[in-house]
């Protein structure tokens, strides 16, 4: 097991995590009004996105991995 | 952070007590219409010195030869005056100096939402102008005040002082901005209903945004630039790999709308001065105060008709010919209602009213040359020559230094409590006005029998028109010298003008000149528009009945 | 326009107001009739076919424009005139009470959008001819250096050129790139212009019409010469002095040796020059394009610590040695050649006195 | 409004000075957020235009970014939002003691995420690629863009280091705690900045 298994598979596992720590704290958020809150709304949901995004980088979906022995 | 204090209710009394001493008074003062003033003080003085550079230019295009000075100098010499005129003197009178002079009175509130950060960003404005000028120590930029890479690469080490300077004052514009904004949102008095605004504040409210939107994209450009220029990091170096063309989208992303930065509220000036002196409403109030709004987003859409000779491909130009059309409308509306104000109306010419009707007219020309330029198969012939030059004075000299004036005549005795010489305000409006169309006009068809612009030396056929634009622009700097004569000597010497010389409705001439600290010591409440002349004042709860305002105009025959 | 009215009493438009509208009509007539009657090609010639189309263009906008102006600014003068309060009137006395007028204000948003709309057209259809020019014609590269245009004409033999001669009404492909910083490629009587922007290649096309001579302008600063870059010139003629002139360029091209035109005039005296005032003047006139470092350090000119005693760099630019007499004669005239272009004394601002100050700075500097 | 119902809801008897200046922050600061926001589009712009300019991306010489590290010191990056965001929400319900561990947490997690950028930084100078900021167009967008965003990340963990040493001085109460806001708008925007920083330089 390399480096860059171990990088992918906390990615993976923090990003499921994370994801759905934020999507909860959206869904406990959704009725909050007020114009932070709104904001709060709005940034949470790109955290998770960008939570989710960083999973499927870690199951090598998206983005680049240099071939294997490289 | 110190924050002042809101609008009516249950803190109307919370006033904090007026600072003693002068340096707490006058030199870092956190009163918004004491940093409005240190604005238009600061403002002139670089336009002073920017008019001077200007004379410096007609003198060296007398002869076609030149030779008033190098040709290196003189580079330097139009560089400065452009970048001065735009950053250091339209702008910030139009924002800093009268937005912050008045705006926050004529809706009603005691100062501008940050006081702090108002103090800072004036203080920020005259050491940008500090660094920008003393570039001439260490050779100052020559590539115009657009600075096009890659030959502002090669400029002597100055360009990186103008890089510095100019990002400065646009943190400055910032923070200006995100402060108006927040203040129009939030402070307005009770009962001043967006559609009961006066048209300067509407002029402020959509400038405020491009303040704080645009000027930060250009801080990048010129962050970009400068450590192109220190550092050896390629962004517009094609030699590395660069694109010069990048260059010309981020500066024109913000430029573009730095041009309705400069005229967007002297629109909103014009339309205080046109009904106060026509004694009628303003024409069309929601129409005008729409199409500065259209104006101010459309103004985004449009950067790239300053570069369809760069080599865009020729599907993209399309849209942005078409939308700079668009444009035209609105600010048509904006004229067309100025002229139909002064219809029926009992017009008073005082100085501050010659120089309204006198923006209507150049303005227009500005105004139509930029449909001419707009199309881009004209545009092919003419972009980068003298037409350019011609268009861009008639908009910004005719356009926002007219109004500026128009300010200055009409504000003065709310900053002074005196009023400014009348006769001699005409003088300066009639000598200025001639003096400017004879500098000007010519330009338009030198540019299109083919004089470029940035040019130290010219052909000689065009030795004629130019000795006679040089010999016009000393008229036009006689009656500016004129201007502040009349603006030192009435600051001691002028009639007293009392709370409301001039009989104009909006709520800043309903409270004393100069007027309180705190301006309204309970705040007034709005019922109405404030140009109805044949109705009571729209306003309730001012502080004390004013008598002392004479019906009729001073200085009005 | 219909009258103006709001509110009660209704607002009567009067008497005056219909003679002036007549008035301006008049005057708006003659200026439409002025700006398609003004003989444009007797000032700056259509030298290929589309400059015609540009000038159509501008004779339209002109005279809408003029119209227009007639239009705002007669009503402004009227109004400002007719409603001006006179002293017979009370104190007191105001205006007319008008707010609005929706009609009118329907009308004049939704002429100007179908003005808008009408330039669109025009405007585009002007567009498309001139960038519907053949594709397929005599191909010219035009590169823009500091301070001039070089021209070559790949399709015959590639000679490089100072002058641009094109064969009459045959379509030509201009194909524009810069070799130092962005210029502006411009022929007034084309009507039409590029940028040269070094590392891309930008392509106009077009049909020359008319034999003559024509100036090359650059547009874009450029540099502390921009203002010289219009020496040079686009010859319209016929076919055949087209090909003798490009003849005459590959004989001349053959013959042709590094050497620089001679530098005229006298040998500067060098005498009494001061290093520490030489120091100063370089960092007021030179510092922008030389550096005080190797030679090849360029900046826009290259390094000139050490270029009188470089044994890396024994010439000067020409071939000549470095001397001390040399270097002054370069000072004086002035440089144009494969290193750039390098101002001379009188557009430096140099007196003899300078120029032997530089000198001896330079000399210093080892 | 929800924010002023809320102060008095928590002490009755907050003062109207306060809430009334808190909205204006609120908005300044937002506002200074949107400028900020337009600050980096502006370089993002530049970067995509150079990405696009012709000459084939990554450039000659250059390979293109390995995506392990940098998802997983996303993930690090993204997590402290989220700590943040409950920072907050326990400062609100008045759990002093979570609001404090959580804001720990965050400071870790954002000087973890900087350290995480020193290692990929060493790791394209030094240790893989020959690239550095003045070396080519790569370098230029990559270093000037993801710097522009550590400096923020840095800021940001000094003023939660602040924010830390203001609650144990008890300057925040229950009605009264804008900083805490402020900071979680502010960690909440470096977090989305690099949402948009991570897709276009690993993921397109």
């Amino acid at each position: 097991m390399n480096a860059a298994t171990i990088e992918r598979l906390g990615a993976v596992i923090a990003g499921i995590v994370v994801a759905v720590v934020a999507f909860y704290a959206l869904y406990k958020d959704w009725r909050a009004e007020g114009t932070e809150n709104q904001v709060f709304k709005l940034m949470l949901l790109l955290l998770g996105l960008g939570a989710v995004l960083a999973l499927l980088a870690g199951l090598n979906v998206v983005g680049f991995a240099p071939p294997k022995g490289a | 952070m110190a924050v002042a204090a809101v609008h009516a209710g249950g803190i109307a009394d919370h006033i904090h007590p007026e600072p003693q001493g002068f340096v707490r008074r006058y030199v870092f003062s956190l009163d918004h219409k004491i940093i409005g003033i240190q604005y238009i003080i600061t403002a002139f003085v670089f336009f002073m010195l920017a008019g001077l550079l200007a004379e410096a230019i007609r003198t060296q295009l007398l002869n076609p030869g030149g030779g008033f000075v190098a040709n290196g100098t003189y580079n330097e010499i139009y560089s400065i005056h452009g970048s001065t005129m735009v950053w250091l003197v339209t702008i910030p009178l139009l924002t800093g100096g009268f937005g912050n002079l008045v705006f926050p009175i004529m809706i009603g509130a005691r100062d501008v939402a940050f006081p702090w950060l108002n103090m800072l960003s004036f203080w920020i404005f005259p050491v940008s102008g500090l660094m920008l000028f003393s570039s001439f120590l260490l050779g100052a930029p020559t590539a115009g005040w657009m600075e096009y890479p890659p030959v502002s690469l090669q400029g002597a080490a100055g360009t990186s002082m103008w890089c510095a300077a100019i990002f400065l004052v646009g943190v400055s514009s910032t923070m200006t901005g995100i402060n108006f904004v927040v203040t129009i949102l939030k402070m307005r008095a009770p009962g001043m209903t967006f559609t009961r605004m006066p048209l300067f504040v509407w002029g402020q409210f959509a400038t405020a945004p491009l303040l704080m939107i645009a000027t930060t994209a250009l801080a990048a450009a010129l962050a970009a630039l400068f450590i192109e220029r220190q550092f050896g990091v390629p962004f517009f170096d094609p030699a590395k790999g660069g694109s010069p063309v990048m260059w010309q989208h981020m500066f024109w992303f913000y430029s573009h709308p730095a041009v309705y930065i400069m005229i967007l509220p002297a629109f909103g000036i014009i339309s205080e001065v046109l009904p106060t002196f026509a004694r009628k409403p303003i024409f069309g109030y929601k129409l005008i105060a729409f199409s500065s709004m259209s104006i101010a987003l459309l103004g985004f859409m449009v950067w790239a008709h300053h570069m369809f000779t760069s080599g865009l491909a020729p599907f993209l130009q399309l849209p942005f010919m078409i939308l700079t059309y668009v444009i035209g409308v609105p600010t048509g509306i904006k004229i067309f209602s100025w002229t139909a104000t002064l219809f029926r109306g009992k017009i008073h010419y005082t100085t501050a009213m010659l120089f309204a009707i006198g923006f209507i007219a150049l303005f227009t020309i500005g105004g139509i040359t930029g449909i001419f330029l707009a199309a881009i198969p004209f545009d092919l012939h003419v972009h980068g020559t003298y037409f350019i030059v011609a268009h861009l004075h008639y908009v910004l000299v005719g356009g926002s230094l007219m109004g500026i004036f128009a300010g200055m005549y009409y504000w003065f005795p709310k900053m002074s409590g005196r009023l400014l010489n009348e006769t001699l305000g005409k003088l300066h409006f009639w000598l200025f006005f001639i003096g400017f169309n004879l500098t000007f006009l010519p330009m338009h068809w030198l540019g299109m029998e083919g004089m470029p612009r940035e040019v130290a030396t010219y052909d000689p056929q065009f030795t004629f028109w130019n000795r006679f634009e040089s010999f016009a622009s000393y008229l036009m700097t006689f009656a500016i010298l004129i201007f502040f004569f009349n603006a030192i000597w009435s600051i001691r010497n002028g009639k007293r003008a009392g709370a409301n010389p001039w009989g104009a409705r909006t709520l800043e001439w309903q409270i004393p000149s100069p007027p309180n600290y705190y301006n309204f010591k309970h705040v007034p409440t709005v019922y109405g528009l404030p140009y109805d002349f044949s109705t009571p004042l729209p306003y309730k709860g001012l502080d004390e009945e004013l008598t002392d305002s004479p019906p009729v105009p001073a200085g009005a025959h | 326009m219909s009258s103006i009215e709001h509110q009660v009493p209704p607002v009567r438009l009067g008497r005056g107001f219909w003679a002036a509208t007549a008035v301006l009509t008049v005057l708006a007539i003659l200026a439409i009739v002025f700006w398609y009657a003004f003989p444009l090609e007797r000032y700056l010639p259509a030298a290929i076919v589309t400059a015609r189309q540009v000038d159509t263009l501008f004779r339209f906008m002109a005279a809408a424009g003029s119209a227009l102006y007639i239009f705002v600014a007669g009503y402004l003068v009227y109004f400002a005139i007719a409603f001006r309060a006179r002293r017979s009137d009370p104190p007191d006395a105001i205006g007319v009470q008008i707010h609005d007028n929706h009609k009118l204000e329907f009308w004049w948003t939704l002429i100007p959008t179908l003005f808008v709309i009408l330039l669109s057209i025009v405007s585009v259809r002007i567009w498309y001819e001139i960038m519907l020019e053949p594709e397929n014609g005599l191909v010219v590269e035009a590169i823009g250096h500091q301070f001039y245009f070089s021209f070559r004409y790949p399709q015959i033999n590639g000679e490089v050129t100072d002058e641009m001669h094109l064969p009459l009404n045959e379509p030509v492909t201009l194909n524009l790139t810069a070799a130092d910083v962005i210029h502006g490629f411009w022929v007034p009587a084309m009507r039409l212009k590029n940028d040269t922007v070094p590392g891309l290649v930008t392509t106009i096309r077009f049909t020359p019409r008319l034999a003559g001579r024509y100036p090359i302008i650059c547009t874009q600063f450029c540099g502390v010469l921009h203002s010289t870059m219009n020496k040079q010139v686009l010859v319209i003629e016929d076919k055949a002095s087209f090909e003798r002139w490009y003849r005459g360029w590959q004989q001349k091209n053959a013959h042709a040796s590094n050497a620089l035109p001679a530098a005229g005039g006298q040998a500067v005296s060098l005498q009494g020059g001061n290093a520490s005032a030489g120091q100063t003047l370089f960092a007021q006139k030179c510092s922008a394009c030389h550096k005080v470092a190797p030679f090849d350090q360029k900046l826009v000119g290259p390094g000139l610590k050490a270029v009188l005693h470089d044994p890396a760099h024994p010439n000067l630019v020409d071939g000549k040695p470095a001397t001390e007499q040399n270097v002054a004669a370069i000072l004086q005239n002035g440089y144009t050649g494969s290193m750039g272009t390098m101002p001379n004394a009188s557009a430096n601002a140099l007196s003899a006195q300078d120029i032997a100050n530089l000198v001896t700075y330079l000399n210093s500097l080892k | 409004m929800s924010v002023a119902s809320l102060a008095r809801g928590a002490h009755g008897e907050l003062d109207q000075l306060y809430i009334e200046t808190r909205e204006l922050r609120l908005q300044g600061f937002l506002l200074f957020l949107v400028s900020d926001c337009v600050l980096f589009s502006s370089f993002i712009f530049a970067y995509l235009y150079l990405r696009n300019s012709g000459q084939g991306w990554p450039p000659p010489g250059i390979q293109r970014l390995d995506v392990a590290f940098a998802a997983w010191n996303s993930v690090v990056l993204f997590g402290s939002g989220a700590t943040m965001h409950y920072a907050l929400e326990n400062f609100k319900h008045g759990k002093w003691m979570a609001y404090m561990w959580f804001l720990l947490a965050t400071i870790v997690l954002g000087a973890g995420f900087l350290g995480g950028q020193a290692y990929e930084y060493n790791h394209l100078i030094y240790a893989e690629h020959v690239t550095w900021w003045g070396s080519g167009i790569f370098g230029a967008s990559f270093f000037t863009l993801t710097g522009m965003h550590g400096m923020h990340v840095f800021f940001g963990v000094c003023y939660l280091t602040v924010l830390v040493l203001q609650s144990s001085a008890g300057v925040y109460t229950r009605g009264k705690y804008f900083g805490i806001t402020a900071g979680t708008l502010y960690w909440h925007f470096v977090d989305v900045i690099w949402v948009v920083l991570f897709s276009i330089f690993y993921l397109l």
